[in-house]
Parts: structure tokens; C-alpha cells; sequence
């Protein structure tokens, strides 16, 4: 598959790796807040994108939680999808044609009730035409079994990435949860598996109550906390685990204009995830992406390579 | 199907209770393809908090590029746009979702509840271009009182379709609920109920179609994030227990295909 | 000493137990948002707070860290003070007389280098005049040394909790940091270790960045976040905790209204502190209490006790 | 120290330039006990972003109960407060901090630069009740242009003091900044200058001070959150080495207590 690039000669040049993979430029959509990517065409042109991340996948449909799934918070929002899916079967035969036709990336997140789970999701995505990627997410807080375990075990966590980069024909990221006492612990152990970059943060474990009712707000009780609310922790997050790891790092967690995608950038993250942001601004991907030439433009960089991990902390 | 992210002026501002609005905005391509019982979502603030966009049906629209919407200010986002003024400009984005389905040679009776008339005048128009649909066809229109009401019949009137009201409080019309009024009147035969309004009212309705045997398209509400089908956050538990979701199965949906809580 | 309290007569009924302490509401201000409790005295009856917790004390004075020690955020603040006080002696000779005066219990907030340098404030604070319980930080980010390690280690934590019950005469609260994989375990812990009560949260740790200098926004790099932005994620680790301990637990966490106090009560607070909204109103705390008065009238509750873990999840 | 927390109503708007407001808020406690020097903080947003209260100077006060500040629109808070209108209300919390200290028979020199404006004219007015420290004093204002300082100079021409100008681009009085006014004129002898501006032009003074052997009060900046000595946020280093709080030993310091970059 070939890919609509920037050329070297293009100034400035956007293009960042992770891993073998080369992004046009560092702005992905983040799994769960874009759909397949195909609700974004008419508002937007996709193939401006650095790289699509789809929603997450399981082996299995999975119909997801009960309503409310979801409920507003200060500068937030609570979701309990409960990773409703189509499996990864029917993802494969009805998704991936019209995905693959993109020109850009795509990056199938994946989500198993265990190790092995993971394996057989990974090796259903083998030679799939298409897919350049595969996330995984081992931090998804709102399924019962597993999700959770994975993610603030750094032995498990590593067990998982072991089993998709055993079978694995593409870059494998892995995704880190926030709700660790230690994140870089993960990220070293995740690293040390074989991952070839780590993306962070999934959502924050929150909680909603209505006082009128005295119920949960959030039919699943717990659920993720995503947006600029979090913004705060994930760039410190970003900023550990950069310090701690040797691959490619994705920053992740409230990003909603290209001043956050930057500071991002600048914490250490090669590239970023755009998530809860698309809902409040559908276009706000591209113009991230539009923000970011413009920024490198005016400040007259040769790349925006020269970005990452540029903080300045004498 | 098109969908426009566009900043609209604000053109007009009315008033109608304490709590009740109608705002007219510039919004030429919404207004150019949006269809009966479609909804757009609205940035109700200007910093992050509140974060969402809140959904509303689109009310009517003009051929000068003009939408509207009906609203009743229920909580922090609304209670900013009942504040807007004239001149302003609001983040619009739509139109989305699947609307009423108008079935012609069907006459069509049209029930809107609180704020579940807002959908019920822009398919009103477009059903009374067709004369089987219109003539035959009825509108049904319930609120708490007067207030809720009265600044809108004028624009029903024009249309020219047969207009029944009922209050809670009896200020106006029939002294009850609009599925009183469906039970007192004669259902044209053949017919298809378009609702729109709070659950319990359209598990009502839906209830009385079945027992006629007519057709009933219901739009139902639910919390949304994105409006368009990317965070699957709007679901709504089907009759054969998968989950709709409501922003882009619906908002309207057979009433047959829902589970109803009675 | 007494306090002025509410007559089992007066109804609605207000009071709350914290271990052996009786609080006439559930009201108290949050360490560090509410100084000295006398920078807030012409601005509200400070007898109508169920308590005042004071600013956190040393063994020995700090200087704390240079500016900028705040950062705002979406609706939310990071903090890096660096516990910033005149450590525990000036605070007994200087600060507690005028403390001592007012008809509300106060508590002192303490946070230790060691183990041993907490049960040393705790032992200069035996038999003060006007000290009427201890609430034990061992979860502030902002020190490189000791605070976050004992509020991340179960073992660490149940140290600090033996040696300050050890030589307190007054109840002892432990105060839990949100940054760790499972907040129910070091709760148990401290429970165990024989805390009267415990509070949580404490800040999350955050980070924010200047993209104009390209520096930490923070002179510290990290800080604690704070405000209505982190309450879901409190209000999930109280509602955590409430149900893994039996000793009662106070909600800390972006309460700013009347409506989240009454939301934390129901996920299974006691009481409340009240933090960052002391700085945006001054008077919400007084606010609050009023606030919960008037439900408690409208909802024709006996007593306010009647709240408490009463959130319906059937 | 009294403090209030008040709902002021906006009894006007002004505006000087694309960035400078002025506002006129209704606001009797705060304005019957303020001083020169001290400020106020102002919640500019309705929901909880932005979250904090925003420091300005006490521009003016007036009998009638009236509190001005001057400002300019740097950020997001500063935005909002751009879009007030006439008749709104503002949640402002004051007054706050350590004013100017009014030396009696020492000749008074007031310093403004840029936003450093606002707080001397308030202190002009009360100045120049004493009639030794006015006759003999000065105030000199900087701005980038005309436009920062012309429409406030009728303002300090009714004082009665003498009054010096100076821009960066040379369109009104000095072609230069304040720094160089002062250093151009002689100052009276055992004067006492008071100053607000950019941190680089308060350390020129502080120097300029210093060498001259005159007192000198500065009003200094800093991140606050709450404005009135609970969160030790605002800290600014002494010259001991120690840490003085903005917003509750100043924002005015005598200039030798502080620690200067330079
Ligand atoms: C497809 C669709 C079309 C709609 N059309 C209209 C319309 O034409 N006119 C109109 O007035 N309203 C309409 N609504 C409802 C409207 O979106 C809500 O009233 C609004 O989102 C409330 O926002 P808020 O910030 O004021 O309330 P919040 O502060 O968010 O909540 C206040 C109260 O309103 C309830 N609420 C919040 N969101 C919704 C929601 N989506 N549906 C129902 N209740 C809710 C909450 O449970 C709470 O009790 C529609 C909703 C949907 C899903
Ligand atoms: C005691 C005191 C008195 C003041 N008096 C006035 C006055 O009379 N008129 C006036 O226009 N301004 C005054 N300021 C500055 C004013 O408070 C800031 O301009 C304002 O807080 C910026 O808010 P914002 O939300 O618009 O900017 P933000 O979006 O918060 O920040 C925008 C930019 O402004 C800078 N900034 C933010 N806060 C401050 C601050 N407190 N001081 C300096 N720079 C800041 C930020 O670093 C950033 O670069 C005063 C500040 C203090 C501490
Ligand atoms: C509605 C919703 C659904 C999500 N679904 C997934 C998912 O399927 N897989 C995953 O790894 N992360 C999922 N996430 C997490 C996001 O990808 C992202 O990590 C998180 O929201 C933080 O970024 P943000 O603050 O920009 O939204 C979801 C988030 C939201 C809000
Ligand atoms: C400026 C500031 C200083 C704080 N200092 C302390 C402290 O000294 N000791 C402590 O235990 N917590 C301290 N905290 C944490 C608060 O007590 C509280 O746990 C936290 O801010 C969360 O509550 P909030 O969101 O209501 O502010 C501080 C918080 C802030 C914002
Ligand atoms: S509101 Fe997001 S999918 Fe329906
Ligand atoms: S701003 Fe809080 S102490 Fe000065």
C-alpha cells in the first residue's frame, strides 16, 4: 500500500515515524471518538490525516452497555460504551474495504478478555489489506473482565504485547492506562516485550452521580474520563514515560487546538491522538493538521521532528 | 448525506414563556438539505465547560437560508442560548440523523408534546405539499399551558391542516394530554402518526397504533456527544435487544423497533 | 474544649461523626485552599464550617518552590506550592492561639520526610489547646522526598498511620493520593493500621506546559491538579473506598456546589472538604452548609446522616 | 481589612483600542473602602472554565459607589471581559492587598507604564489631597501608543499635576519610554516615586532609584489564584532569599525588598 506523502523537498516537513511506520504528518484520530473514519468523509478530507485509529475491535460482536453510556463533566465527559463492535470478522469483510481505499494509515485498536484473545485478534488482522497498524489497548476501563488487569499489571502488560508482536506482520503500539501509581514501570515492561511505539493516556476512571435520582449517571456505574479536563495528567504522563522509554511515543488526553497537540510534542509524544475533541469540533483533526504547518511555518522549523521532547527545563 | 460545520448568525430572538425560545439562525447549507425531524448540534458556550454540543431539532427552515430551533432552557447549556442575542454567532453542525419518513397516499397525523412540537412544523410544511397527506391529515399539539403554545399556532394555521391543542392546565384547548386527544378523535383511515415528545407520551401513542394497526414513526431522545454515529454513546435498546443509536438510526424511529418501558 | 453544636433537637439534623469527633456538618475546608482559617474571617461566620483544616505543617519551616506555583487548567488548577509553612513550632505558638479561639474543631494537616518526622509533629501536637484531630498528608506531589512514595505504598502508608496513632491524642485521619492502581488497597491498609478516618483525594499529579518559552509551566515541572475538573475521578475513588473500609470517609475532589457535596455523601462520604472553590468564591463553603441545610428541609430528612452511601445501583 | 464579595452591575464600557477597556462597575462596599494600589478579582466566566478569578488594579473609585478598572484584553479572561455589556453583573471580590503608601511631604513621582496605568490614577487623586506631595510632583505615563494613554489623560489634566507622556512609537509626548523620561528630568528632592508597569521598566526604576537615593514603591504581578493569601500561589522571591505573596504583602513593595532580574 502506498501512501500519499510529503516529499523530502516539501518545507516544512511534517513527516514523523513511529516505528517503520511514517506518518504524512503527527495528528491521528483516537479509537472510540471517530467511528471507521468513513462518518468524518463529508466533513473533512481524511487523507490530511497523519494516520486513522479505528474503534476498538474484540474477537467477538459485543452489543456493549446499557444506556446512559454517556454523561458531561467539567471540561469532560464519562463514557461506558462497553466496546460495543462488530468483531473482528465482520470488521475485516465490511470495514477494512472501505478503509483500505483511504490513502492514509489505519490503525486497528484491539481489545481481548486475555493474552490469548489478543493473539487471535492480531492473527485475524494478518496480511489484511490495509491495516498499517495495530494499537493495543490494554487500558480500556469499562469491561468487566480483563481491561483493567492488563493495564496496571506490567507483567500482563507484557504478555499481551509479547503475543501480538509474535504474530504481527505491522507496528504494534501499545496503549497505556493513566489509573497506575507508576506508569513508567509499564511503559519499560511494555518496551522490553517488543512494542514498537507506546501511545497514552486512555481515560481516567471516573464516576457521575445524579443527585435527582440517586442513581450512577452512567448505566455501567464507573466509567472513562476523557477531554480537556485530563489534559494536565496525560502531558505529564507523556512527559514520564518519554523520559523512560527509547520508542516512539503518542501523546493522548484532551487535545482540542494545535497549541495542545504541540505542547505534546514538546513533553516528548512523536505524535498525537485527537479524541474527545472530534465530537465537539467534527473538523478539529484537520485543522490540527493545518495549525501545525502553520506553526512550523512561522517558526521557520525544517521539521517538526525538531519539536519532540524540546522542553526546556534548566 | 451532507453535513455542514458553519457559524450562524443569530437573526432572531423570540421569547415565549419564562423558559421557552425560538431562535431563527443563518445557516444557508443546513437550511439548503435539511429534511423533517433531522436535529443539529449547537456549542452552547465558548470556553470547554460545557464541553458537548447539545442537540435540537431542526424547527423549520426558510428558503432564505434561515433555520430555527424551539427550545425550552432545562439546564447549563440551555440556559446559555436562552441569553444569545442577535448578531451573535453559534457553532452549528447538521444536519444529522434519519428523519420522518412521509408516506404519501397516507394521511398523516401529526402529535407533538413539550418541546416535541419543535420537529412538528417543519413536517407539517413539507407534509401539506402533498395534498392526500394534508387534507385528510391532522396536527396535535400539547404543552402545560397557553404560554407553551399560543405563539405557535399562527404558524400552523398558514398551513392550512386540521389543529387540535390540549393543555395539562386547560388554559387552551383540551383540558389533558395530546394521547387523550388521539383517543377522542376518529383516526383517519390508513393513517401515519408522526410523534414527537417525552417517552411516556410516545409509549402511549405507540401503544394506540398498534391497537389501530396504523404506522407510527416516534423521535426519541437521548444524551448525545457527537451527533453524527462516532462515539456510540446515544444508544437506545431495540425490541429484539441490540442497541439503535439514536443519532444515526434515528432520532426517528418505527415504533415497532423500540423497546418500550410500560 | 467545646463547640458549639447542633441540639439534637434542631432539625433537620446536621451532624456528622468522624471516629470520636461529632462535627455539626459535614462541611470542613480542604488543607492548604483555606490558610489559617482567619484570611476567610471577615468574609463568613467561620463557626457555621463543620471544620476548619489548616494549610500543612513541617517539622521544620519551609520556603517552598519558586514561582510560578500555579497554572490554571480547563476547569481545573495545577498546584506546586511545595508546602510552602513555618513548620510545626511557630505553627503551635503562632498560629493556633487564634485558631483555638473559634467554636469549630480544627484540624491539623501534617506531612513528614519519615515515618519518624511524622510521629514527631504528631507528638508536638499532643495536648495543644484548640487541636481537635490530625488528617495525615501522605500524598502531596509537590515534595520530592517523602510524599509520594508513602502514599503509593500500602506498607509505607500503614507506617505513618502507626506511628501518628502511636502518640496522637486526638483522632487521626489519613489522607489518600488518587495516583495509584488501586486506591482500596492502601485504604485497607491504613484501616488496619488503625486510622480513624480517611480522606481522599489528594491532587492528581499533572503537568502543564508554556509553548511560547517552550517551558514547564510550572517552575517544579509537576503539580497537583486540582478543581472541578478531577471530581469524577474522586468521586469514583470515594465510592471505591466507602464500600472497601468501615471506618468513615471524607470526599475530597472538585466540590463546588451544594449538589456534588450531597453527591459524595451519597457515594458514601461522611463529610466533605471543600478545596479550589475557596479560591473562586470565597464564601462557598458557608454557601455549602446553607445549602445543605435547605435540602435537607426539602427533602424532610431527619438527619443528613441518612445520605450517606445512599446511591442506588439496583 | 474589610473584603466583600459583590455581584457589581456594568453601569459602562469603554473602549480605548482594539485590546483596552475600561469598565465602570457598580459596586458600594468595595468602593467605599478601597485604596490606591489595592485590586480586585473578578470571575469573568459564567461556567468553570476559566475557572479562576482574574487580578485587576482599582483604576478609580467615585462617591457614588462606582469602582473603574482599566484593562487590557491579554487572554482568555480578559476576552470575556472584552464582550461585557452594559447592565450584566460581575462577580468582584475586594479590595485586596497592600496599597501605595502615601509618604506625606516627600514630592510624589507617579510611574505608569502600559497596563501599570491603571492603578495611578486612583492614587494621582489621592495624592494630590495632600498639597505638598502634588505641587511639587509628577506623573509620567508610557504606552505603546497614542491610543493606550490620550483617552485617559483629561482624567489626570483635571488633578492639577504636572503630567508627562511618553510611546515606543513616538505618537504621543516622549518618542521612547518612561525609563528614559526619568532619566531626562530632575527629580524633586526627596521625592518618593510610585510605580506600576512591565517588570523590566519597575527593575530600571527600582536601579534609577536606588542610584538617586529616593524611596520607591512598585506594584509587582504575579499568577493568583485566590487573591487574598490562602493558596501561597503567588510568590515572589525577597532579596533575603525568602518569598513574598503578591497578592497579600503587596502587590505594592518598597522596590529594595524585592529580588531583581537583571
Ligand atoms: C435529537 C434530539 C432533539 C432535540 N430537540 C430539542 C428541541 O427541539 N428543543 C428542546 O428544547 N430540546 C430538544 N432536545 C433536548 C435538548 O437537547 C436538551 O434539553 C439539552 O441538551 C439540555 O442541555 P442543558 O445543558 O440545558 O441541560 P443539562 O444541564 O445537560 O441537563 C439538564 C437536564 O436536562 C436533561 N437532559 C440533558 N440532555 C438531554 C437530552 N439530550 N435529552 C433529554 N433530556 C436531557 C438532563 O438529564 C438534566 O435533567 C433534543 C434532544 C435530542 C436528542
Ligand atoms: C495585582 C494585579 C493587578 C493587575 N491589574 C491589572 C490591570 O489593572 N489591568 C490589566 O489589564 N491587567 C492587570 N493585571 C494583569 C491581569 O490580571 C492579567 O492580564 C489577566 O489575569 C490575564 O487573564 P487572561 O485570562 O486574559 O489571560 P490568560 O489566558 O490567563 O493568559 C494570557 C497571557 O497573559 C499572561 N498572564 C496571565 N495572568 C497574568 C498575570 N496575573 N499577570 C501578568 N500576566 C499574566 C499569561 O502568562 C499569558 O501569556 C493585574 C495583575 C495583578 C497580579
Ligand atoms: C466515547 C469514547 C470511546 C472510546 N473508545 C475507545 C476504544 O474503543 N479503544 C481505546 O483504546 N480507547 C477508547 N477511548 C479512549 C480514547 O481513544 C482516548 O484515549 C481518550 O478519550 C483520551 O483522549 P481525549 O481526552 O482526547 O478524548 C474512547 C474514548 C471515548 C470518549
Ligand atoms: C494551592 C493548594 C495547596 C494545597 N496544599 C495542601 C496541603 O498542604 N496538604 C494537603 O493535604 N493537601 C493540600 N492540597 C490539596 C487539597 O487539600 C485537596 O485535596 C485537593 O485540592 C482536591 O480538592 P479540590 O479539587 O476541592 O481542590 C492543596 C491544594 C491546593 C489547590
Ligand atoms: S451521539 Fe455519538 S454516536 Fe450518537
Ligand atoms: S494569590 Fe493566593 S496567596 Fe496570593
Amino acid at each position: 500500500m502506498e501512501y500519499v506523502k510529503t516529499e523530502k523537498e516539501d518545507l516544512p516537513d511534517l513527516r514523523v515515524n513511529i516505528g517503520a511506520l511514517e506518518l504524512a504528518n503527527p495528528v491521528m484520530t483516537a479509537s472510540g471518538t471517530f467511528g471507521y473514519a468513513r462518518e468524518f468523509a463529508n466533513l473533512m478530507n481524511l487523507h490530511r490525516l497523519g494516520a486513522v485509529i479505528v474503534k476498538g475491535i474484540s474477537l467477538y460482536p459485543r452489543e456493549g452497555n446499557p444506556p446512559p453510556r454517556i454523561v458531561e463533566t467539567a471540561c469532560g465527559m464519562l463514557n461506558a460504551i462497553g466496546l460495543q463492535n462488530v468483531g473482528v470478522d465482520r470488521f475485516v469483510s465490511e470495514k477494512m474495504k472501505y478503509l483500505a481505499g483511504l490513502s492514509i494509515p489505519v490503525i486497528v485498536n484491539i481489545l481481548g478478555d486475555s493474552v490469548e484473545e489478543y493473539r487471535q485478534i492480531a492473527e485475524k488482522l494478518v496480511g489484511v489489506d490495509g491495516v498499517a497498524g495495530i494499537e493495543v489497548n490494554i487500558s480500556c476501563p469499562n469491561v468487566k473482565k480483563g481491561g483493567v488487569a492488563f493495564g496496571t499489571d506490567a507483567v500482563m502488560a507484557a504478555a499481551v504485547t509479547e503475543a501480538v508482536k509474535g504474530v504481527a506482520d505491522v507496528p504494534v503500539m501499545v496503549k497505556l492506562s493513566p489509573n497506575v501509581s507508576d506508569v513508567t514501570v509499564v511503559a519499560r515492561a511494555v518496551e522490553d516485550a517488543g512494542a514498537d511505539c507506546i501511545s497514552l493516556i486512555n481515560t481516567l476512571i471516573g464516576m457521575g452521580i445524579d443527585l435527582k435520582t440517586k442513581r450512577p449517571a452512567l448505566a455501567n456505574i464507573i466509567g472513562g474520563l476523557s477531554g480537556p479536563a485530563i489534559k494536565p495528567v496525560a502531558l505529564r504522563m507523556v512527559y514520564q514515560v518519554a523520559n523512560a522509554v527509547s520508542i516512539p511515543v503518542i501523546g493522548i488526553g484532551g487535545i482540542s487546538s494545535t497549541e495542545d497537540a504541540l505542547e505534546f510534542m514538546l513533553a516528548g509524544a512523536t505524535a498525537v491522538q485527537i479524541g474527545t475533541a472530534n465530537f465537539v469540533t467534527p473538523r478539529i483533526s484537520e485543522e490540527i493538521v493545518e495549525g501545525i504547518h502553520k506553526y512550523a511555518v512561522a517558526e521557520k522549523l525544517n521539521s517538526i521532528r525538531s519539536l519532540i521532547g524540546g522542553l526546556i527545563t534548566d | 448525506m451532507p453535513q455542514y460545520q458553519e457559524k450562524a448568525i443569530i437573526t432572531r430572538v423570540e421569547q415565549f414563556s419564562v423558559k421557552n425560545f425560538r431562535l431563527t439562525l443563518d445557516s444557508p447549507e443546513i437550511a439548503s438539505c435539511a429534511k423533517p425531524g433531522q436535529f443539529v448540534m449547537i456549542r452552547t458556550g465558548v470556553g470547554n465547560d460545557p464541553l458537548l454540543r447539545r442537540p435540537f431539532s431542526i424547527h423549520q427552515t426558510s428558503s432564505n437560508g434561515a433555520i430555527q430551533i424551539y427550545f425550552k432552557a432545562v439546564g447549563r447549556g440551555t440556559d446559555i442560548l436562552a441569553h444569545v442575542k442577535k448578531g451573535e454567532a453559534l457553532s452549528v453542525f447538521g444536519p444529522l440523523g434519519q428523519g420522518f419518513k412521509v408516506r404519501e397516499d397516507s394521511p398523516a397525523v401529526l402529535v407533538g408534546g413539550g418541546l416535541g412540537i419543535a420537529p412538528m412544523l417543519f413536517l407539517a410544511k413539507a407534509i401539506c405539499r402533498l395534498k392526500n397527506v394534508c387534507s385528510k391529515g391532522l396536527v396535535i399539539l400539547g404543552g402545560r399551558e397557553k404560554n407553551e403554545l399560543a405563539p405557535l399556532l399562527d404558524d400552523f394555521h398558514e398551513i392550512g391542516i386540521t389543529l387540535y391543542t390540549a393543555t395539562d392546565d386547560g388554559s387552551l384547548g383540551h383540558h389533558g394530554n395530546v394521547v387523550d386527544v388521539l383517543h377522542s378523535i376518529d383516526l383517519p383511515a390508513n393513517c401515519t402518526i408522526y410523534s414527537c415528545g417525552p417517552e411516556p407520551m410516545l409509549a402511549g401513542i405507540a401503544d394506540l397504533a398498534r391497537q389501530n394497526g396504523v404506522v407510527c414513526q416516534v423521535s426519541v431522545e437521548s444524551v448525545m456527544a457527537c451527533g453524527m454515529g462516532a462515539c456510540l454513546g446515544c444508544s437506545k435498546p431495540r425490541k429484539d435487544g441490540s442497541y439503535a443509536h439514536v443519532c444515526l438510526n434515528g432520532p426517528v424511529f418505527n415504533a415497532e423497533e423500540l423497546k418500550w418501558n410500560t
